[in-house]
C-alpha cells in the first residue's frame, strides 16, 4: 500500500460536538488523571527524600548516571518515532507507520531492558531492595510504576502493529492469524531482552573479554537461536498480502496510543530530574 | 380507606411538629440533665481551662454567626414555601409564572454578605489558633511551663515527668492518671510507638494526635485543682473505646507533696511469707468476677460526687491491710511473671512494656480509666483482663512477651498465666498496698 | 444534520465492502431479555438500572449495619455486639454507604438520565460503561467477602473507613480483613475512573445540536464536575492503597515507622482524595435538586450561570482544603490557619447555590409533590449540615469536635439530609420516566415525613453528644457522662428512620409492579429526558432533538409547530442515512471484570508466606490477569460496528439489520 | 454536518511536520545533555534547581505541544489536560511544603 494524499482533517471530527474524536478526548482526560497519579507517587518519593531516615543508602552511591542518561535519551527517541508513526498514518502511509511503530517498540524494549538491568544491579550489587530501606521503597515503587506504564505501552504498540495486518475481507482465519502474530511479536521482544541482558551482565561484571563472551554465548545459544527464529517468523508474517483494514481512518487509534506513549515519556522527564538529577546537586 | 384519611390529617405538618416536640419533651423529663445542659465530665461547653475556653469562644462565635444566617435564610425559605405554594388544583393548572432568570445584583450582594459573615468567624479563629498552638511566649520566658510527656500504647497511657529524675531509674513514670499543677501552663509532648492515638481532656483542651514518628505537643492550663476525664480520640484498634485516662490538677503545695511521694520507691508491707495464706473472709463478700456482663460498667456513682476527694483518699494506706497476704502477692507478682511487663520500683526488676505499678494503689482507676480502682474491680481485672478489655495485651501478650495466654507452635492460644482465686486475691491485696 | 451519536467515526464509508468474517470466538450476543441480556447489555439505561439496584441493595445493607450500631449504643455498656464486631460494623457501614450506596446511586442517575438530558442515544463508550458496572460489582464483592470467611484470620474490614496507617499495617491487623478493604476500594476506583472518563467524553462530545455548554441541564453539569473530581481525586487514594498494599504484602516501608516511614503521609494522601470525595457525594445531589425545584416551581432555575459556576468553584476549592480533616495532627499554626480559611471559603459558592434555589422558589407556583418535598427537605437539612461544617472549619473549635459525635452529626446531615434526600427525591422524580408508573402521592409523602422526622431525631442529638465529649467509634460508654438520653433518642430515631425507609422501598417495589400508569411528561417538566415516551425506548430519541434554549423541552412545549416541522425533516435525514445506529452487545467487558475479580481474590485471600501460600497467590493473580487481557483483547478485536434500526413515527421498531452479523 | 470531503482543506503545514519532529527531538536531547552536565558544575544550588525545573518544563511543554499535537488540536484538549496538570502540580507543591514545615520533622531515632 503506497502513500497517497491524505483526505481527512485529523484535527476535526464532525461527528462530535467539539470536533475532537471521542477516543482522543478520553485519552486526554485519562492523562489528566494520570498526572495526579504520578503526582502522588513523586510527592511520596520527594517527601521521604526530604526526611531520609538514618541508614538510608546515599542515592549518589546507588545511581548510575550514565545508564539513566542513556535510557532517557532512548525514551526521547522513541517519542520521536511515535510522532512519526502518527504522522505517517495520518498521511495514509501504512508501511512507514509500521516501521515507525517497530522502532518505537524497539526503543521501548531497550528502555525496559535498561530498567531491568538497573534494578538487578541495585538489588544485587548495591544491595538496595524494596524493603531494606525507605529509598528503595519509594524509588522502586515510583520507577517500577513508570516501568509498568512503559510495558503496557509496548504491549499496546505491539498489538497495534499486528492489527495493521488485519485483512479487509476474507475468511475467519484472520483472527487466528492475528493471535499468532501478536504472540510471536511479544515472545520475540521478551527473548531479545533476555539475550541482551544475558550478555550485559557478564560484560559488566568481568569486562569485555573473548572468554567471557564465549561463555555467555554458550549459555545463551538456545535463546539466541530462538530469537533469530522469532525474527524470521515475524518477517514471514509481515510479508505483503492483500489489502488491509488499516489506513488513515485508524489514525485516531494510533494517535491516541501515541498520546499515552508521549505521556509516559514526559513523566520520565520529570522523574529523571526529580529523582536522579536533583540528587547530584 | 378510613386509615388513609386519618393518616392524611396527621400528615398536616403542624401536627407532625407537635408530635415530635411532644415526644422530645416527655423524653426530657425522663432523663439525665447532663445531656441537655451539656455539662458532663467531658463537656466542651463547661470548661475549666484557658485553652478549652479559647476554643469554646470560637465555637460560640460560629454558632452565633450561623444562627443569624440560619434565621435569615431559613426564614426566607419558609416564607417562600408557604407564600408561593399552590393551594388548589386550579392553582396548579394556572398559567406558569413569569420565567425569570435571576439578578446579578442580588447575587453579588449575597456573596458579599457571606464573605462578611466568614470574616467575623475568621478573626477569632486566627487569634485562637495562635493562642492554643503553644504556651504563650511570656509564660515560657518566665520558665513557668511545666513539661510532661504522654505516650499512647494500645490501649493505655504512660506519663513521664522529664524534670523529675530518680536515681538509677531514670525519669519519673506513671500510667493512666496524669497529675499536673493547677494554674500553671502545662506542655504535654504526645508520642506513640504503635498506632495513632489522640490525647483529649475536653474540659482542659482540645485534642492533639499522638502519631508515630512525629513530635506533637499541646498545652493546657487548669484554672483550679480538679479531677478531669480524658479519652483517646483516634480509633486505635479493638479497645479504642475504653482507652481512657484522668487528669488530676493540684495546687502547688499538694502537687509537690505528690511528686515527693512518687519519687519514693514502692511501699513495702510484707511480713515473712506464710506458706499458704488463704484469703480472709472479708473477701468472701466480693462479687464473683465471672458474674459481670460483657462491658458492664466498672465505676460507682460515689465517684462522681467528689472525685477529687476520692482521689485524695486513695493516697493513704487501707486500714484493713493483711501483711501476710500482701507478702504472698508480692511473691506471686514475681513467680507469675507479672514483673516481665510491669515495673514496681524497689520490688524487683523493671518491666517496661506495661503500666508502671509502683504507686498503683494511689490511683483511682485501673485498666486505663475503665474501672474504678477498688478490690472488686481489681479482682475482676486480674481474673480475666481479656473479658474486661477486648483484645487486651495483658491477655494476649506484647511482642514476644507472653501474657495470660500465648500462642503455641500451631498458632492456637493456650493458657500461660493461671491463677487460683486465692492467688488472685493475694495479688489484689498486694497491688492495693502500693501507695 | 442529525447526529449519529454512537458511530465512532463518520469516515467509515457506509458502503464499505462486507467486513471480514466473524470468527466464532467473537460471537455477538443479541438477547434482549433474560439473564444474558443483562450480562451483556451496553444500553446506558439498563446499566443505570443495574447500578441503581445494586446501590439500593447496599444501602439496605449499610442501613442494617447502622441499625446494629445504634442498637449497641442504645444504652450505656451495651452488649449487642462485641468490640471487634462493632469496629467492623462502623468500618463497613461507612465504606458501604459511601462507595457502594451513594456513589453508585449517583452513577445510576448519571447513566440513566444524563444521556437523555443531552439528547444522545448512548454514552460515548457503551462497552466501557458495562465494564465500569461489572468492575464496581467485583469491588463490592471483594469488599464484603470477609463477612463470609472466618473472623480470626479473615473477617470483614475493621480499620475505619479512612483506614489510618499504621493501624492498618500487617503488624497491627495481621488478618486479611484490611486486604479486602484495600483491594475492594482499588477495584471500585478503577470502576469509577472508567465510568467518569466515559461521562466526560459523553457530555463534552455527544450533545445534540444546539445543546451548548451553557444550555446543559444543571444535573448534567454537576455530572460533569463530579466526573472530573473523580478522575482527579481517585488517583491519590489509588496510590495510597498501592503503598499500603506494598507494605502489607512486600514489606516496604511507606508507613513503617521502624524503616523511617511517616504514617501521617497516609492521612494526607487519603484526604487529598477524601475531601473531593465528599463533594463527589453532594454535587450530583445538588444537580438533582436543581432539576426538581424548577420543575415543581414551574420556573427556570434562578441564576443558572452562577449555579453552574459555583459548582465548578466548589469542585476546584475542594482540592485545596483536605487538611481540615487533620487539624489535630499538629500541622503547625500556619498550615492550620491556611486550611481553616480555605475551608471557610467553600461556604461562599455553596451559599450561592442555596440562595439561587430559594430564588427559584420565589414567585413560582410550587406544586408540593413528593419529589418536591424531598428537595425542600434537602434544602433545610443540607443547610444545617453545612453550618456544622463551617463550625468544623474553625480549627480551634474543631480541636474539640474532631472525632466526636459532632462530626458524626455534621456528616450525616450533609450525607443523608443532603445526598440521600436528593437521591430519594430523584428516584421519585424520574420513576415515571424510567418505568412509566407513578408513586402514590400519599405513601410518598408519608414515607417522606417519617424519614424526615426520624432523621432529625436520630442525628440532631448527636450534636449535643459531641459537644458533651462523646468520642466516635466507641463500642461502649459509661452511664455517668451525660450521654444516655442522647443515645437513646438517637437509636429510637434510627429505628423510625428505618421504618420510613422500609416504607419508601415497599412503595417503590409496589409501584414498579402495580403503580398507576402515567403518560409522557407527568410533571410538566423542562428538560429533554421528558420529551421521550416512558419507559424510554432502547434508542432513546426517534429523532435527535435540536436544542434552541436552556430548558429545551419547555421551549419545545411552547413552540410545538416549529419543532414538529424540524423533527419531521430530521427524521427523513436519518432514514436516508440508514436509520438509527445502535451499539452491539458484548460479553467481553464482563469477562475483563471477572478477571479483575479473580486478581482481587488472588491478591487478598492467599497468604504471601512462602509455600504453599505464595504459589496459590501468584497463580490465581496471574490467571486473573490473563482473563483480563483476554477480555480486553477480544473486546478490541470484535470492534464496535453496531447495527441500524428503523422506526416509524410512533416509535415502533420496524426492522433492524442485526441479522447481517 | 460537514462531509469528510470538506475537510480536505489546507494541510500544507503537514508537509513540514517531519522536520519539526526531528528538530524538536534534537532539541530535547540537547537540553537533556545540558541538564546532565549542569548538575556537576559548581553553581549555586538554588540556581541549579531553578535551572533544572525550567529546562524540564521546557522539555515537557515541547513534548505535549508538538509531539502530542496540542498546538494543532482544539484548545479544549489543552484545557482538559491542564486541569489535571495544574491540580497535580498544586497538590504536590502543597504536600511538599507541608512536609517541609518544622512540625513535620520526623522524630530523631
Ligand atoms: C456530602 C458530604 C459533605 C459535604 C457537602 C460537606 C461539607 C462541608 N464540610 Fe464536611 N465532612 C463530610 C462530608 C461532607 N462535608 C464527612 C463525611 C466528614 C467526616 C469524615 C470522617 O471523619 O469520617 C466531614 C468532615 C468535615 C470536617 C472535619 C471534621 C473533623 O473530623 O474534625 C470539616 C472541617 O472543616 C468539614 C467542613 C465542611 C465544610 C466547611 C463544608 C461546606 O461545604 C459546607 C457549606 C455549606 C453551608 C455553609 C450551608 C449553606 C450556605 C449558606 C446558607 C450561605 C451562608 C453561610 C455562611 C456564610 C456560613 N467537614
Ligand atoms: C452516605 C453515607 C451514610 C449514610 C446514608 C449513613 C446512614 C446512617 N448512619 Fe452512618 N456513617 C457514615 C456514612 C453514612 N451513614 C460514615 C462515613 C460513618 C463513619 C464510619 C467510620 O467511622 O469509619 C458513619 C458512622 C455512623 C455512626 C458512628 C459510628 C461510630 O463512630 O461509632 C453512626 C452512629 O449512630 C451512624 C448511624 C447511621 C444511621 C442510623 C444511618 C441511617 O440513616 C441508616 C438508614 C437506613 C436504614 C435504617 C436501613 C433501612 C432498611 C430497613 C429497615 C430494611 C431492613 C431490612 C431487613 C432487616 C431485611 N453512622
Ligand atoms: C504481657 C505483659 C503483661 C503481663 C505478663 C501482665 N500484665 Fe498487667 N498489664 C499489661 C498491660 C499491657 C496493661 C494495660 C492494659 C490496658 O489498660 O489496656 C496491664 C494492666 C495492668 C493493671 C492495670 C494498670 C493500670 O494502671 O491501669 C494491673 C493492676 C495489672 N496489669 C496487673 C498485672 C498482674 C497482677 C499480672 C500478673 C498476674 C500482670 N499484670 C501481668 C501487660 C501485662
Ligand atoms: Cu488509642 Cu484510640
Ligand atoms: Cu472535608
Amino acid at each position: 500500500m503506497s502513500a497517497h494524499a491524505a483526505t481527512i482533517d485529523h484535527h476535526h471530527d464532525p461527528s462530535t460536538s467539539t470536533g475532537i474524536p471521542n477516543k482522543k478526548l478520553l485519552m486526554w482526560a485519562f492523562l489528566a488523571s494520570d498526572c495526579m497519579f504520578f503526582g502522588s507517587l513523586i510527592s511520596t518519593h520527594l517527601i521521604y527524600r526530604l526526611h531520609p531516615p538514618a541508614g538510608n543508602p546515599d542515592p549518589k552511591e546507588v545511581f548510575a548516571p550514565a545508564l539513566t542518561s542513556f535510557s532517557t535519551f532512548i525514551l526521547l527517541m522513541s517519542s520521536l518515532m511515535m510522532a512519526l508513526a502518527v504522522n505517517a498514518i495520518q498521511k495514509n502511509n501504512v508501511k512507514s507507520c509500521r516501521w515507525s511503530l517497530l522502532t518505537t517498540i524497539f526503543f521501548g524494549a531497550i528502555f525496559l531492558t535498561c530498567q531491568v538491568y538497573e534494578f538487578t544491579e541495585f538489588v544485587h550489587i548495591k544491595k538496595m531492595t524494596i524493603s531494606n530501606s525507605l529509598l528503595g521503597t519509594t524509588f522502586f515503587t515510583l520507577t517500577g510504576t513508570h516501568g509498568c506504564h512503559v510495558a503496557i505501552g509496548v504491549l499496546w504498540l505491539a498489538l497495534m502493529y499486528v492489527r495493521s495486518f488485519k485483512p479487509t475481507s476474507g475468511g475467519g482465519g484472520w483472527f487466528n492469524h492475528q493471535l499468532v502474530h501478536a504472540l510471536a511479536l511479544l515472545a520475540t521482544i521478551l527473548l531479545t531482552m533476555k539475550v541482551v541482558l544475558g550478555f550485559t551482565f557478564p560484560i559488566v561484571e568481568h569486562g569485555f573479554t573473548g572468554a567471557v563472551l564465549g561463555a555467555a554465548a554458550k549459555t545463551e545459544a538456545l535463546y539466541i537461536l530462538l530469537t533469530a527464529a522469532g525474527y524470521g517468523f515475524l518477517t514471514w508474517l509481515a510479508r505483503p498480502a492483500g489489502p488491509v483494514e488499516f489506513d488513515e481512518r485508524h489514525a485516531v487509534d494510533v494517535e491516541t496510543m501515541g498520546l499515552y506513549w508521549h505521556f509516559v515519556d514526559i513523566v520520565w522527564i520529570v522523574i529523571f530530574t526529580a529523582v536522579y538529577l536533583l540528587e547530584y546537586l | 380507606m378510613r386509615l388513609t384519611s386519618f393518616l392524611k390529617t396527621l400528615l398536616r405538618w403542624e401536627l407532625a411538629v407537635l408530635l415530635v416536640s411532644g415526644c422530645l419533651t416527655s423524653l426530657a423529663h425522663a432523663s439525665d440533665k447532663n445531656f441537655f445542659v451539656m455539662d458532663g465530665h467531658q463537656s466542651t461547653i463547661f470548661v475549666d481551662g484557658s485553652v478549652a475556653r479559647s476554643q469554646n469562644t470560637v465555637f460560640y462565635t460560629t454558632c452565633a454567626v450561623t444562627f443569624v444566617i440560619f434565621v435569615l435564610v431559613a426564614g426566607t425559605l419558609a416564607y417562600a414555601t408557604i407564600k408561593f405554594k399552590a393551594r388548589s388544583a386550579a392553582d396548579e393548572h394556572a398559567e406558569p409564572p413569569p420565567q425569570s432568570h435571576g439578578n446579578p445584583l442580588v447575587e453579588i450582594a449575597l456573596i458579599a454578605a457571606s464573605v462578611f459573615a466568614l470574616v467575623i468567624i475568621a478573626i477569632p479563629t486566627l487569634k485562637s489558633i495562635w493562642y492554643t498552638h503553644d504556651v504563650p511566649a511570656e509564660e515560657k520566658a518566665k520558665g513557668n511551663a511545666y513539661e510532661v510527656n504522654a505516650i499512647g500504647y494500645q490501649w493505655w497511657f504512660k506519663f513521664e515527668y522529664p524534670s523529675v529524675q530518680i536515681n538509677g531509674a531514670g525519669t519519673l513514670v506513671t500510667a493512666n492518671e496524669l497529675v499536673i499543677p493547677a494554674g500553671q501552663p502545662v506542655r504535654v509532648n504526645v508520642r506513640t510507638t504503635d498506632v495513632i492515638h489522640s490525647f483529649w481532656v475536653p474540659k482542659l483542651a482540645g485534642k492533639v494526635d499522638m502519631i508515630p514518628n512525629r513530635a506533637n505537643y499541646l498545652w493546657l492550663q487548669a484554672d483550679k485543682p480538679g479531677y478531669y476525664w480524658g479519652q483517646c480520640a483516634e480509633y486505635c484498634g479493638d479497645s479504642h473505646a475504653v482507652m481512657r485516662f484522668r487528669v488530676i490538677a493540684l495546687g502547688p503545695k499538694e502537687f509537690n507533696e505528690w511528686l515527693d511521694g512518687q519519687v519514693a520507691p514502692a511501699r513495702s508491707v510484707s511480713s515473712p511469707v506464710a506458706a499458704s495464706t488463704a484469703a480472709k473472709p472479708q473477701f468472701a463478700s466480693l462479687r464473683k468476677p465471672d458474674s459481670y456482663k460483657t462491658n458492664e460498667a466498672g465505676i460507682t456513682t460515689k465517684f462522681d460526687v467528689n472525685p477529687l476527694e476520692a482521689w485524695r483518699a486513695k493516697q493513704f494506706p487501707e486500714k484493713n491491710e493483711d501483711p501476710a497476704l500482701v507478702g504472698r502477692g508480692k511473691e506471686l507478682f514475681k513467680s507469675k511473671t507479672c514483673q516481665n511487663c510491669h515495673a514496681i520500683r524497689g520490688h524487683g526488676p523493671l518491666g517496661v512494656t506495661a503500666p508502671d505499678l509502683t504507686h498503683f494503689g494511689s490511683r483511682t482507676t485501673l485498666a486505663a480509666g475503665l474501672l474504678e480502682n477498688n478490690t472488686e474491680q481489681l479482682h475482676r481485672w486480674i481474673h480475666h483482663p481479656g473479658a474486661v478489655k477486648p483484645g487486651n495485651k495483658m491477655q494476649f501478650g506484647i511482642g514476644g512477651m507472653a501474657g495470660y495466654q500465648k500462642k503455641d507452635d500451631k498458632g492456637h492460644w493456650t493458657q500461660n498465666i493461671a491463677l487460683t482465686t486465692d492467688e488472685e486475691l493475694a495479688l489484689v491485696a498486694y497491688l492495693e498496698s502500693l501507695k | 444534520m442529525a447526529h449519529d451519536t454512537t458511530a465512532k467515526s463518520e469516515f467509515l464509508p457506509k458502503d464499505s465492502p462486507a467486513p471480514a468474517a466473524r470468527p466464532g470466538l467473537l460471537w455477538r450476543p443479541t438477547a434482549k431479555t433474560g439473564l444474558m441480556s443483562w450480562l451483556t447489555t451496553v444500553d446506558h439505561k439498563k446499566i443505570g438500572f443495574l447500578y441503581g439496584v445494586f446501590a439500593l441493595f447496599f444501602f439496605l445493607v449499610g442501613g442494617v449495619e447502622a441499625l446494629l450500631i445504634r442498637a449497641q449504643l442504645m444504652f450505656p455498656n451495651g452488649d449487642v455486639l462485641t468490640a471487634q464486631q462493632y469496629n467492623t460494623m462502623f468500618t463497613m457501614h461507612g465504606t458501604t454507604m459511601i462507595f457502594l450506596a451513594v456513589m453508585p446511586l449517583s452513577a445510576a442517575f448519571f447513566n440513566f438520565i444524563m444521556p437523555l438530558q443531552i439528547g444522545a442515544r448512548d454514552v460515548a463508550f457503551p462497552r466501557l460503561n458495562a465494564f465500569s458496572l461489572w468492575t464496581f460489582v467485583a469491588g463490592a464483592i471483594i469488599l464484603n467477602i470477609g463477612w463470609f470467611l472466618p473472623a480470626d484470620t479473615h473477617g470483614a474490614p475493621d480499620g475505619g473507613w479512612f483506614g489510618y496507617a499504621p493501624l492498618t499495617s500487617k503488624t497491627f491487623i495481621p488478618k486479611h480483613s484490611i486486604d479486602y478493604w484495600v483491594m475492594g476500594l482499588q477495584l471500585l476506583g478503577v470502576a469509577s475512573i472508567a465510568a467518569s472518563l466515559n461521562f466526560i467524553v459523553t457530555i463534552i462530545n455527544m450533545r445534540a445540536p444546539g445543546m451548548t455548554m451553557m444550555r446543559l441541564p444543571v444535573f448534567t453539569w454537576m455530572t460533569l464536575i463530579t466526573a472530573f473530581l473523580l478522575i482527579l481525586s481517585f488517583p491519590a487514594i489509588t496510590i495510597a492503597l498501592v503503598e499500603l498494599m506494598m507494605d502489607r504484602q512486600f514489606g516496604t516501608n511507606f508507613f513503617e515507622v521502624s524503616g523511617g516511614g511517616m504514617p501521617i503521609l497516609w492521612q494526607h494522601l487519603f484526604w487529598v482524595f477524601g475531601h473531593p470525595e465528599v463533594y463527589i457525594l453532594i454535587l450530583p445531589a445538588m444537580g438533582i435538586v436543581s432539576e426538581i425545584l424548577p420543575t415543581f416551581s414551574r420556573k427556570p432555575l434562578y441564576g443558572y450561570p452562577i449555579v453552574v459556576f459555583s459548582g465548578a468553584c466548589i469542585g476546584f476549592l475542594g482540592f485545596a482544603v483536605w487538611s481540615h480533616h487533620m487539624f489535630t495532627t499538629g500541622m503547625g499554626a500556619v498550615a492550620t490557619a491556611a486550611f481553616s480559611l480555605l475551608t471557610m471559603c467553600i461556604a461562599v459558592p455553596t451559599g450561592v447555590k442555596m440562595f439561587n434555589w430559594i430564588g427559584t422558589l420565589w414567585g413560582g407556583h410550587l406544586m408540593m409533590r413528593t419529589p418536591m418535598m424531598f428537595a425542600l427537605g434537602f434544602l433545610w437539612m443540607f443547610m444545617i449540615g453545612g453550618f456544622s461544617g463551617v463550625m468544623h472549619s474553625a480549627a480551634p473549635a474543631d480541636a474539640q469536635q474532631q472525632d466526636s459525635y459532632f462530626v458524626i452529626a455534621h456528616f450525616h446531615y450533609v450525607l443523608i439530609g443532603g445526598s440521600i434526600f436528593a437521591l430519594l427525591a430523584g428516584i421519585h422524580y424520574w420513576f415515571p420516566l424510567m418505568f412509566g408508573r407513578k408513586v402514590s402521592e400519599f405513601w410518598g409523602k408519608l414515607s417522606f415525613w417519617i424519614i424526615f422526622i426520624g432523621f432529625n431525631v436520630t442525628f440532631f442529638p448527636m450534636h449535643f453528644l459531641g459537644l458533651n465529649g462523646m468520642p466516635r467509634r466507641t463500642f461502649t460508654y459509661d452511664p455517668n457522662l451525660g450521654w444516655n438520653t442522647g443515645n437513646l433518642v438517637a437509636t429510637l430515631g434510627a429505628f423510625m428512620l428505618g421504618i420510613g425507609i422500609a416504607i419508601y422501598f415497599a412503595v417503590m417495589i409496589y409501584t414498579y409492579f402495580k403503580g398507576e400508569k402515567v403518560g409522557r411528561d407527568p410533571w410538566d417538566a423542562r428538560t429533554l429526558e421528558w420529551s421521550i415516551p416512558n419507559p424510554p425506548p432502547e434508542y432513546n430519541f426517534r429523532v435527535i432533538p435540536t436544542v434552541h434554549a436552556r430548558d429545551a423541552f419547555w421551549y419545545e412545549k411552547h413552540h410545538q409547530e416549529e419543532i414538529a416541522k424540524e423533527t419531521a425533516e430530521h427524521a427523513k435525514d436519518d432514514e436516508a442515512h440508514g436509520g438509527i445506529h445502535m451499539p452491539d452487545q458484548s460479553i467481553w467487558p464482563l469477562v475483563a471484570s471477572v478477571g479483575l475479580l479473580i486478581v482481587g481474590f488472588g491478591v487478598t485471600y492467599f497468604d504471601s508466606n512462602p509455600a504453599p501460600g505464595i504459589h496459590a497467590k501468584l497463580g490465581t493473580t496471574l490467571a486473573g490477569f490473563a482473563v483480563v487481557l483476554v477480555g480486553i483483547y477480544f473486546w478490541s478485536l470484535e470492534g464496535n460496528a453496531g447495527y441500524h434500526i428503523h422506526v416509524d413515527d410512533k416509535g415502533n421498531v420496524l426492522s433492524d439489520d442485526h441479522a447481517k452479523h | 454536518m460537514s462531509a469528510p470531503a470538506h475537510a480536505v482543506a489546507a494541510h500544507d503545514h503537514d508537509v513540514s511536520k517531519f522536520q519539526i519532529y526531528v528538530q524538536i527531538a534534537m532539541l530535547l536531547a540537547v537540553i537533556t545533555g545540558v541538564e546532565i552536565i549542569a548538575v556537576f558544575l559548581p553553581f549555586a544550588k538554588w540556581f541549579l534547581v531553578t535551572g533544572l525545573v525550567v529546562l524540564s518544563t521546557v522539555k515537557f511543554m515541547f513534548v505535549i505541544f508538538y509531539f502530542m499535537h496540542l498546538r494543532w488540536d482544539k484548545p479544549f484538549c489543552t484545557i482538559l489536560f491542564f486541569i489535571g496538570l495544574v491540580l497535580a502540580a498544586g497538590t504536590m507543591w502543597a504536600l511538599i511544603a507541608l512536609f517541609k514545615a518544622e512540625a513535620s520533622l520526623p522524630l530523631p531515632v
